[in-house]
């Protein structure tokens, strides 16, 4: 095919449809390349708006990094899946890239940001565009269509990427490879001995089957990133230094619960609440979340695109969340201690309160 | 209640459940075949065995949703299981009548830990045929579940 | 093994497996006044929970560990079962 | 008695008081997310202390890791279980409960 590269840029920015076409842009790139042999390329780049200089600075820096670091995040679990099942036996390398482009200029109009796109491009030797349907550039103002009208004057290929909003299906198998079998294995054949408690011949024979049955079943199913033994190490560090931490928030959320409980009076003002936590990724969430259901007075309710649904309690339990102690712990088990120096998430205004749709019918 | 308020958005899988299952269900699988494996001498046994590898599996396909764990398994290989497991009883019970011995009778294969090794495969076998049955069961069941949705289409 | 002849020890633990049944017991309150499908599946969660600790507690007072890979498994059924009931409590089409 | 055999029956009653808790949680609390409160927190705790002196008691050997295990497996799925269960009610578009509930009444 002439007319398709593996060399893709995607501008993005928040929106809707990014998920979308951040899974898009890879499965294309891995495609052609699988049919070209071409080195497959994907570079996320966020043109910014404003000048980082002024006042805003602070928040709208994080705000990109946020938003190029999910791009990543996602990326690299849509690397590890088989959206058409053909693939399965070649693995076609894609290196992902992110950029924060224009911060020297000033962006105003489609043209500019047409220009600083493709000048990028041209440095990286990129010869396809992928637009989000629905990305916003200029903030509010409806410019994508003048956008791509001007990158189209290039050479360039350029196009929109086919998404629909409710394409949310699960996906289950991901990419079989050697180092999540051999890490399969070696955990089912580990529980499988802890089981059993003596090591003769007949555990070891009937372990190694069992194990080996489990890998060829679920090999695919329980990770979706291939383990990467260090990372696995340094997690799993950081992670039992979490564990006390953990056990103490759990002791105080009980002590505090159990007096709200046996108080006579029940002294509870529930509430309902959304909470954009900065973390992505299924594990990092889903240690979150269960740890916010674990703790003060918070219970996780809900998961959706990007935030947590989270009932509290008391007040004081909302005050625990506002601070952001456990965020900044599971941050620090995840991306390390760099990642979790933080503002806290009031201070981000990550969270806001749930209306209550019906308060007509309460007598109901 | 006022469904008609709500916006109408697809149902989406909890990334939260997913990810339990995700980490769970190898452990309990594997928990399954020791039980499966150690029927000999505590309480288990291929059908314990069985069911436990079952509800492994039905706990991935609770948590995901029956059409993705459609396109992990195929459902030939739950028949593959059915057919193997009860041809691994047979093939077994009947070979050592063949030595001749009675049916099942282990002791006439002439191997060291021969009467051990031959429990534990008919064991395998019986757990192969109840996890195969118990897991395409549920699969035909939720298959007729969503035929009707989609035939009736009404909410 | 008759009453008497076992320590203070095992008779404590035995104690906390009935103070577990009698959780169990009150809990059925819940199950049965609802009001809705939810609050019957968490209370059933929870004596599903009483359950398991009873069975480890009698299989530590008696010592009898073939009692613990009967909680292993009725724990997993107690986890399958919130997880299956809940998806079929929602409304909407497409359960599975 | 052991001093071994009294740290358990230590534990076993602070897990009981816990479990205590969530039992007048569950039929006490207004709403049921409120309920998935104390199902969550403090029947959890309960069930973890109460296995954990189980633990202690059958020490370094099958019985103690299965012990062990157990408490792991209900430490992961209680919390979840208790999200699906919430996640559902909210799905259904259950509302919560609020202060001004009771006053209303």
């Amino acid at each position: 095919m002439s007319e398709s590269s593996a060399r893709i840029l995607v501008p993005v920015g928040e929106s809707s449809t990014f998920r979308n076409t951040v899974a898009y842009a890879v499965r294309e790139a891995r495609r052609v390349a699988s049919e070209t042999g071409e080195e497959a390329t994907v570079h996320f780049v966020y043109p910014v708006r404003w000048q980082l200089v002024d006042e805003r600075e602070q928040s709208v820096a994080e705000e990109v990094a946020e938003t190029l670091d999910k791009a990543r995040v996602w990326a690299t679990d849509d690397l590890d899946y088989d959206d058409d099942g053909e693939l399965a036996s070649e693995d076609v390398p894609v290196s992902i890239e992110t950029a924060v482009i224009g911060e020297d200029r000033y962006l105003f109009s489609p043209g500019d940001f047409a220009t600083v796109l493709l000048d990028y491009a041209a440095d990286r030797e990129l010869d396809r565009i992928i637009v989000d349907p629905e990305y916003r550039p200029g903030g509010s103002a409806p410019m994508l269509q003048p956008l791509e009208l001007e990158l189209a004057r290039s050479d360039l290929l350029v196009e929109e990427a086919p998404v629909e909003r409710v394409v949310e299906r699960s996906r289950l198998p991901s990419r079989a490879n050697v180092s999540k079998a051999v890490t399969m294995f070696a955990g089912s054949f580990t529980f499988y001995l802890l089981l059993a408690g003596v090591f003769d011949t007949f555990n070891l024979v009937t372990g190694a089957v069992s194990a080996g049955i489990v890998t060829a079943v679920f090999s695919r199913i329980t990770f979706v990133n291939t383990p990467d033994a260090s990372r696995f190490v340094v997690r799993t560090v950081r992670f039992l230094l979490y564990v006390p931490y953990l056990l103490w928030e759990i002791l105080k959320a009980n002590l505090s619960v159990a007096y709200i409980i046996l108080h006579p009076d029940l002294p509870i003002e529930p509430e309902m609440q959304r909470f954009r936590a900065a973390i992505w990724g299924d594990l990092s969430v889903t240690t979150l979340a269960n740890s916010i259901t674990l703790t003060p007075g918070t219970l996780t309710v809900d998961m959706e695109r990007d935030s947590l649904v989270i009932h509290s309690l008391t007040q004081s339990s909302r005050d625990g969340l506002e601070e952001g102690a456990l965020e900044r712990a599971v941050r620090f088990v995840f991306y390390g201690r760099s990642a979790a120096r933080l503002p806290s998430p009031a201070e981000r205004g990550a969270i806001s309160s749930l209306p209550t749709t019906d308060d007509t019918e309460e007598d109901a | 209640m006022s469904s008609v308020d709500r916006p109408v958005r697809a149902y989406v899988e909890s990334t939260i459940i997913m990810t339990t299952a995700r980490i769970v269900s190898p452990f309990v699988f594997t928990f399954g075949l020791f039980v499966m494996f150690h029927g000999a001498e505590s309480a288990g046994g291929g059908f314990q065995g069985g069911a436990i590898v079952a509800s492994s599996i039905i706990v991935v396909a609770f948590a995901f949703g029956i059409e993705p764990t459609r396109q992990w398994l195929d459902d030939s290989i739950f028949r593959l299981l059915i057919a193997g497991g009860a041809a691994a009883f047979a093939l077994i019970g009947l070979g050592a009548m063949a030595l001749g011995g009675a049916f099942l009778e282990y002791a006439v294969y002439n191997i060291s830990h021969g009467v051990k090794y031959g429990i534990e495969l008919v064991e395998l076998g019986i757990g192969a045929t109840v996890a195969g049955v118990i897991v395409s069961l549920f699969m035909n069941l939720a298959a007729g579940l969503t035929n009707d949705a989609d035939g009736g289409d009404e909410t | 093994m008759a009453l008497e002849q076992m320590s203070t020890f095992e008779t404590l633990l035995l104690g906390a497996a009935g103070a577990f049944a009698a959780f169990a017991v009150a809990l059925l309150y819940r199950v049965v006044r609802g009001p809705t499908m939810e609050d019957r599946v968490i209370a059933i969660n929870a004596i599903g929970t009483s359950t398991v600790v009873i069975l480890v507690l009698v299989a530590a007072a008696l010592d009898l560990p073939g009692y613990l890979d009967i909680a292993l498994v009725y724990a997993l059924l107690n986890f399958l079962a919130s997880i299956a009931i809940s998806k079929f409590i929602v409304e909407r089409g497409g359960v599975l | 008695m052991t001093p071994l055999e009294y740290a358990v029956v230590g534990l076993v009653l602070v897990g009981l008081f816990f479990s205590f808790v969530a039992v007048v949680g569950i039929i006490r609390l207004p709403d049921l997310y409120t309920r998935a409160h104390a199902t969550s927190k403090s029947d959890t705790l309960g069930t973890v202390l109460s296995l954990g002196g189980v633990a202690l008691l059958f020490g370094a050997e099958v019985s103690g890791v299965k012990t062990v295990l157990l408490l792991l497996f209900m430490l992961i799925t209680n919390p979840t279980a208790a999200h699906a269960i919430a996640r559902a009610a909210h799905d259904q578009g259950i509302e919560p409960w609020t202060k001004s509930d009771e006053e209303g009444e």
